[in-house]
């Protein structure tokens, strides 16, 4: 096969991951880090669907279990956008760097 | 459904029905604890009646090590774990269970007049029950612990709401000492399940499987703390006397009442379980104890607030039982049995008097009453009985399981053990020291303040509670006989597993 | 079972009281006055039938024998050890039976009459019923459990009816004093009722007064101290004795307990329970007897409390402390005569219960009498009487037989007894106990006579309280002519007969013994005859010419003082109050500090806790980066010291923040206030 | 030869607009990259041979998430407001380097991985017909059960975020009307 190996898809998911990590950490803005965290779980799923292919395609998990992460996804942005809209209205900003109300 | 289910259930389905009543219903929701909880001590009462009459005519359980219970109920729950629906009594038990149904009826008619937030006070009230009858009755070490945290957390609430003075660090003292204690049982229950291995909770089976004695070395004086924290074991006593002043009437009731006697119980079955253990420590925890008594009744001589008297007289006396415990000695342990059944009825006695009394003169300080004989003559007799119980005056509960103690560890031979016992008998004097000191000062001598000469005496509700505690106490202790009967059975196979436990450690 | 009706059925010479108790206090109480005394005195009456009954079967029938007719097993300790409750029949507890049963009944009907108008007069007939209840049990205890429940509770009824005028404070503090002293000895006696079931491994007094037991006792040696078994346990047994009868130095609740009403201090504290000290060492006797220390104990206390008592009587004003003293000195007597006996010459055990009898009614009657006197002139202080003689000639005449037969004048009961009691001293060679006794019966017959002619005779002091006295009802009347006949002629019954340890070798008057006992006890009249038959200041001067010495016995040589100092300021402010403060700052600071140290942690924590979410998961991702590294261990030793820099760097921000919240503590945690 | 080509070409193509993702300034350029990253990802799926995934992707992700997305920004922000506050350098640079960092972690560690041979079987089972046979198997090796719990997840993330931007709209009109 002179396709794109598995290590291929690894390393390619490893470093979506990594961007999308960078994101998570040094947006300002929640819904730009909601948009990395998609990224991750675009980078974990992407994997699986990788390990499927190449080493269990015998085995339907892989090839489901990038369906859940979806859904998740769906509800998570869900729910997050809606606390977002709320926070919004609430405190008139998304920087998540000025909001530290749950201080200690 | 088997009885013990029963009796488990009914405060359960009370709190069920209490939640779903509107809050405006407070008279509902009264009628509704008093009749669950009068259901249950009519079922507790059957069951004592019955049990009584089952082991008439048997002989102690002999030499058998495995306790012989009654009344079994044994389901599958947790299977792959050995975590078992196990419900069983024996004779102590079903004492117990019968001592908390008693105090709990008279609680809920000593709260009869609670007025604040009166839906969520009885739903916690009939929870915490539910817990201690499910710890008397469990078998399963389990289940045991599930329903003891039941019993234990719902106090956090009740102090916390519904107390007076400074509730809030009482509560959390209360609770995070109680949790201290816990936590320690939690892994004592885990490392006797592991080292045991035999896939199973059941009390029964991990006496039986012999824990070694070197985990015993190291194992049972962490359960007894353990449980010696909720039975008022110095230096782990002081959770009491702030919780105790702390909390609402009912709630000091149950909780000095039955609530403290969960430690006793735990302890003891800590002995069964690891009778080497307690060879090797008895003596030092026998030391502890001996504090607890003279040191208990030093304390109160000295306090003015009633419930913190009523509380050290607690710390005292619980102290006589976890003592009676310690020496091993089946004549002391059957004393401390009684002593828990004597101690909850006398304090339940007590911080129902207190609730009433304070009730009407608005004060707890016995330097600001004096001469109430002259107003309230019945709340006065009922406290004398109560203050008399508690001094050991024979024809009360208390005086049985005094006598039975003394001479029971006065029976080991050992320099050190009598001078324990003679001092720990020497505590009789300063314990009359204080109860007559309050008595006198509260009920005789002339009127203390004028204020008081318009309070009137205990209603007819408030008579019915102190009337069965009192009844209780004077019959407990004139015919001790049955009690005897009970508690004999059910300690010879304790006793039978320190024999072997004995004989074992002999070179 | 014997077949005899009245000995089988003795078990209801307790009951009935027990009923009337529970009858009067909870049921007739409410109906009034007179229900309740008849109720009461209805249930004493049977039970004295019951009593009389059983006495007069048992000494015609059963005489010296000792019979169980009734018992059953109420406490079992363990298989072996039982305490049993029951009735036990011998000569000294039909004594008893008799004694009590027929001084409590008269009491009964006297109260009637002195109570009348009490509003606590319900109450104070169901606590004499009570308390006749307790006695009559302790009476006929069958083992020394039973004996120690009744104990206790005919402590508990005294500290009812010491208390029984409870709104005054005098009597508040009598009543708990009297219980708490008796209390501290009965610690003694409970000890030596564990000494007992441990030693001799049985509680019934048949089994623990058989010669084998004793022989048994006598063998153990104790562990420690070296002494054997018995001694020990029998002075244990004697503390107890001692509180209850009020022996030095034990004493001191006796005359405060003259607060309750009269006829308490006739019933309780002259006639009935104070002999139940020297009733338990009777019963305990084949003990006592063959331990050598202990019977001196006995003998020596007994002597002394006789001749301090008196002593102290000599001065009091109060007429009933004056008769509680001379209880004191004759409940001396009663120990003493228990102490010179022995086991071969036990003319000393029946001259003590002899005594006992005999001072029951003569004392009853004096405790009576005195009641009629202040139930007259409403005072007890006999210096504001005075002449009474002729206002009240019933209560005149019977207390003048009643200070005869104390003084031991022939042949009134006193002497009698009292000559026993000398003989069987100089039977046994106790000369100096002999010489000592005699003088006490001097003491005695000064002080009563002292008593007799101030209230009797004199000047009538006070002349309102004199004109306004008058003779007591009938009730009461009645009561002293009944009991003034044996006070007057019990000493002819033929005592030794009836009640005796071994065989009695003495029968008849010793008048070598007799004649000094007699002189001195007339010396004691005209002494007393001399300096009050009529006012004149003569004891004045006397009292002054030795002022310093007669103070210290007025005040009853500061005992009182010293138990005060001792409980007040040693006990309750030197023991109690440190104990209080340890507890309060050490042990339950010892828990706070916990509590606080978790909280100060927590405070230092919290820093870590910023809010800001992306430090929370610049916090996960190390964390999972260290996880990572430690479960991959792609270098093992890289992997390890890399996880141990990361964990050194969270501690060391932990430990910086810790100190910069040492360095700025600035808000003090809060402690809360406490009882 | 064209696969690893096809793979190349799409890998450049979602990293370099998943950097944009992360870095844009304007909040919908931003949202915009997310979306060219999906279709990226997607692609990625077909090239393993998972169709219906690919589809799933498209419908979803870009469909659903990314349009909810876009929706929120406008809701919330003003799009013509170009700048957004950004993180100050030298976090950029310590959280850069610590990415990279643990980036070369990852995949050296993968690449010193020697994975097993792919198990011979022919690959199907990314077919409609496999999937959905697998999701709704209540035997052992299906997903009968999480399948059911996620739509029950669904569920409840739907009335949450109804419930979560309504309760506070109720507070927002109040607030507005008082303003």
């Amino acid at each position: 096969m002179n396709g794109p190996t598995l290590e291929h898809y690894l390393v390619f998911s490893a470093l979506l991951f990594c961007i999308g990590l960078y994101g998570m950490l040094t947006r300002r803005n929640l819904i730009a880090m909601l948009m990395s965290v998609e990224l991750v779980l675009n980078a974990a799923a992407l994997n699986f669907v990788a390990f499927h292919h190449f080493l269990f395609p015998g085995d339907s998990g892989g090839a489901v279990f990038p369906i859940f992460i979806i859904a998740v996804a769906a509800a998570e942005a869900a729910v997050a956008l809606a606390i977002f809209i709320a926070l919004f209205r609430h405190q008139q900003h998304l920087d998540v760097q000025q909001s530290d109300s749950l201080k200690g | 459904m088997g009885l013990l289910t029963t009796i488990i259930l009914i405060p359960l389905l009370a709190v069920f029905v209490i939640v779903l009543l509107p809050d405006r219903q407070k008279q509902a929701i009264k009628w509704v604890a008093l009749a669950a909880t009068g259901i249950d001590l009519g079922l507790s009462i059957y069951l004592l009646v019955d049990y009584l009459h089952l082991i008439s005519g048997l002989p102690g359980s002999g030499t058998s090590t495995a306790l012989s219970l009654q009344y079994v109920e044994r389901h599958v729950w947790l299977g792959r774990l050995g975590i078992e629906y196990f419900l069983g009594v024996d004779g102590i038990s079903v004492l117990m269970i019968f001592l908390t149904a008693v105090v709990i009826f008279c609680g809920v008619c000593a709260s009869w007049k609670h007025e604040y937030r009166t839906k969520e006070f009885f739903a916690f009230l009939l929870l915490l029950v539910t817990g201690v009858f499910g710890v008397f009755a469990a078998h399963d070490l389990f289940l045991f612990f599930l329903f003891y945290e039941v019993a234990v957390l719902p106090m956090y609430v009740l102090i916390g709401l519904w107390g007076t003075g400074p509730k809030e660090y009482s509560a959390m003292k209360l609770t995070l000492m109680l949790m201290g204690g816990s936590a320690l049982i939690v892994v004592g229950i885990l490392v006797l399940y592991f080292q045991a291995g035999v896939g199973s909770f059941s009390m029964s089976a991990i006496a039986q499987a012999k824990i070694p004695a070197s985990t015993q070395a190291w194992l049972f004086p962490i359960m007894f703390f353990g449980f010696g924290t909720l039975g008022g074991l110095w230096p782990f006593h002081t959770w009491s006397p702030d919780g105790h002043a702390s909390a609402p009437t009912a709630v000091s009731m149950l909780h000095a009442g039955v609530l403290m006697k969960l430690g006793g119980y735990g302890c003891l079955k800590t002995i069964y379980l690891m009778p080497e253990g307690a060879l090797m420590w008895g003596t030092f925890f026998m030391v502890l104890t001996t504090v607890n008594i003279f040191y208990g009744a030093l304390v109160a001589i000295q306090k003015t607030d009633l419930k913190y008297i009523t509380a050290y007289s607690s710390v005292s006396h619980c102290g006589l039982v976890l003592f009676g415990l310690g020496t091993l000695n089946a004549t002391a342990m059957q004393g401390a049995v009684v002593q828990m059944f004597a101690h909850g009825l006398m304090t339940a006695l007590f911080f129902a008097l207190i609730g009433m009394i304070y009730g009407r003169t608005h004060t707890r300080y016995i330097t600001e009453m004096g001469g109430l004989f002259k107003v309230m003559p019945f709340l006065g007799v009922a406290y004398m009985v109560g203050g008399f119980a508690g001094l050991g005056l024979p024809g009360l509960a208390g005086f049985i399981a005094e006598v039975q103690v003394f001479i029971g560890a006065f029976a080991l031979n050992s320099i050190g053990h009598r001078l324990l016992t003679i001092l720990v008998a020497a505590s009789v004097v300063t314990t009359a020291v204080y109860i007559l000191r309050f008595l006198t000062r509260m009920f005789y001598g002339p009127l203390q303040n004028p204020e008081h000469a318009k309070l009137t005496d205990a209603t007819f509700v408030e008579r019915v509670p102190l009337t069965i505690l009192v009844f209780l106490l004077a019959f407990a202790g004139m015919f001790p006989g049955w009690m005897i009967r009970l508690i004999e059975y059910s300690l010879a196979p304790v006793m039978a597993n320190l024999e072997q436990a004995r004989r074992a450690m002999l070179p | 079972m014997t077949g005899h009706w009245f000995i089988d059925h003795l078990w209801l010479v307790p009951l009935f009281p027990f009923l009337g108790f529970l009858l009067v206090g909870l049921v007739i109480r409410p109906l009034g006055d007179r229900p309740s005394s008849t109720v009461a005195i209805l249930a004493m009456v049977a039970s004295a039938v019951v009593g009389w009954g059983a006495a007069f079967q048992y000494f015609t029938h059963h005489a010296g024998e000792t019979l169980v007719p009734w018992q059953y097993e109420w406490l079992r300790f363990s298989p072996t050890l039982v305490g049993n409750m029951g009735v036990l029949v011998d000569d000294i507890s039909m004594l008893l039976v008799l004694v009590v049963t027929t001084i409590s009944l008269l009491i009964h009907v006297y109260s009637q009459g002195y109570m009348r108008g009490d509003p606590g007069y319900p109450r104070f007939f169901s606590f004499l019923n009570l308390f006749t209840f307790s006695m009559l049990g302790l009476v006929l205890a069958c083992s020394v459990l039973q004996m120690f429940i009744f104990w206790e509770l005919v402590g508990v009824s005294s500290f009812l009816l010491i208390g029984f005028y409870w709104a005054k404070p005098s009597a508040v503090s009598a009543c708990k004093k009297a219980f708490i002293v008796t209390r501290f000895a009965d610690l003694g006696f409970l000890l030596g009722l564990l000494m007992l079931s441990y030693y001799a491994k049985g509680l019934d007094f048949t089994f623990l007064t058989s010669p084998e037991t004793v022989a048994k006792l006598a063998r153990t040696t104790l562990p420690f101290l070296g002494v054997s078994a018995l001694p020990l346990s029998a002075i244990l047994i004697f503390c107890g004795a001692a509180g209850k009868s009020a022996m030095f130095p034990l004493h001191i609740w006796l005359p405060d307990a003259m607060e309750g009403p009269t006829p308490v201090s006739a019933l309780i504290h002259a006639a009935t329970m104070v002999v139940a000290g020297v009733y338990l060492v009777a019963r305990m006797f084949p003990m006592f007897a063959a331990s050598e220390p202990a019977i001196l104990t006995v003998m020596s206390i007994g002597a002394f409390t006789a001749l301090f008592a008196a002593v102290i009587a000599v001065t009091q004003f109060d007429i009933k402390r004056v008769l509680a003293y001379s209880t004191l000195s004759q409940l001396g007597y009663m120990m003493l005569a228990l102490g010179v006996a022995t086991l071969d010459k036990p003319l000393g055990f029946t001259a003590s219960m002899f005594h006992l009898t005999t001072h029951a009614c003569f004392k009853a009657l004096l405790f009576l009498g005195a009641g009629s006197v202040i139930h007259a002139v409403h005072t007890n202080d006999m210096r504001e009487m005075g002449g009474l003689r002729r206002k009240l000639p019933i209560t005149h005449a019977t207390f003048l037989i009643a200070c005869l037969a104390i003084a031991g004048v022939p042949p009134f009961s006193g002497f009698f007894s009292k000559d026993e009691i000398l003989a069987a001293a100089v039977e046994n060679g106790h000369y100096f106990v002999f010489a000592l006794a005699l003088g006490v019966a001097g003491l005695t017959a000064f002080y009563m006579f002292r008593l007799y002619f101030m209230t009797f005779w004199s000047e009538p002091q006070d002349h309102e309280k004199y004109h306004h006295a008058h003779e007591s009802p009938w009730s009461m009347t009645s009561v002293l002519i009944v009991l003034a006949v044996p006070t007057a002629l019990l000493g002819l019954v033929p005592f030794g007969h009836y009640v005796h340890r071994g065989e009695l070798e003495h029968h008849g008057i010793n008048w070598l013994i007799a004649g000094p006992a007699i002189l001195v006890g007339l010396a004691g009249i005209a002494v007393a005859f001399m300096l009050y038959f009529r006012p004149n200041g003569l004891p004045d001067r006397i009292a002054f010419a030795f002022s310093g010495i007669y103070r210290v016995i007025r005040d009853k040589f500061y005992i009182d003082e010293l138990y005060l100092f001792v409980t007040h300021h040693v006990i309750f402010r030197y023991v109690s109050a440190p104990f209080n403060w340890f507890d309060r700052h050490c042990v339950d600071g010892l828990m706070d500090l916990t509590a606080q140290s978790a909280l100060l942690s927590g405070r230092s924590l919290r820093r870590t806790v910023t809010g800001h979410l992306q430090t929370y998961l610049l916090w996960a991702w190390l964390g999972s980066a260290v996880l990572a590294l430690v479960v991959w261990q792609m270098q093992a030793a890289l992997g390890w010291a890399l996880t141990f820099v990361g964990l050194g760097i969270i501690a060391g921000i932990f430990a910086w923040q810790w100190v910069l919240q040492l360095l700025n503590r600035s808000e003090p945690l809060k402690r809360i206030e406490k009882d | 030869m064209p696969f690893k080509f096809f793979f190349y070409l799409i890998a450049l193509f979602v990293l370099y607009s998943a950097y944009f993702v992360v870095t844009a300034r304007n909040l919908f350029r931003s949202a915009m990259g997310l979306l060219a990253v999906l279709i990226g990802i997607a692609g990625m799926y077909l090239l393993l041979n998972a169709q219906f995934l690919s589809a799933v992707q498209v419908v979803v992700y870009i469909g659903g998430i990314v349009v909810l997305m876009v929706f929120a920004i406008l809701l919330i922000a003003d799009v013509t407001q170009k700048v957004f506050e950004q993180s100050p350098r030298w976090r950029q640079g310590l959280i850069g380097a610590a990415s990279l960092l643990w980036f070369s972690l990852l995949a050296g560690s993968m690449l010193s991985y020697r994975f097993g041979a792919a198990a011979a079987a022919v690959d199907k089972s990314g077919s409609i017909r496999e999937i959905g046979r697998a999701l709704l198997s209540p035997a052992a090796g299906g997903y009968a059960l999480p399948f059911e719990v996620i739509s029950l997840l669904l569920i409840a993330a739907l009335v949450g975020a109804v419930t979560v931007a309504r309760a506070d709209a109720d507070n927002g009109e109040g607030k507005e009307g008082k303003a």
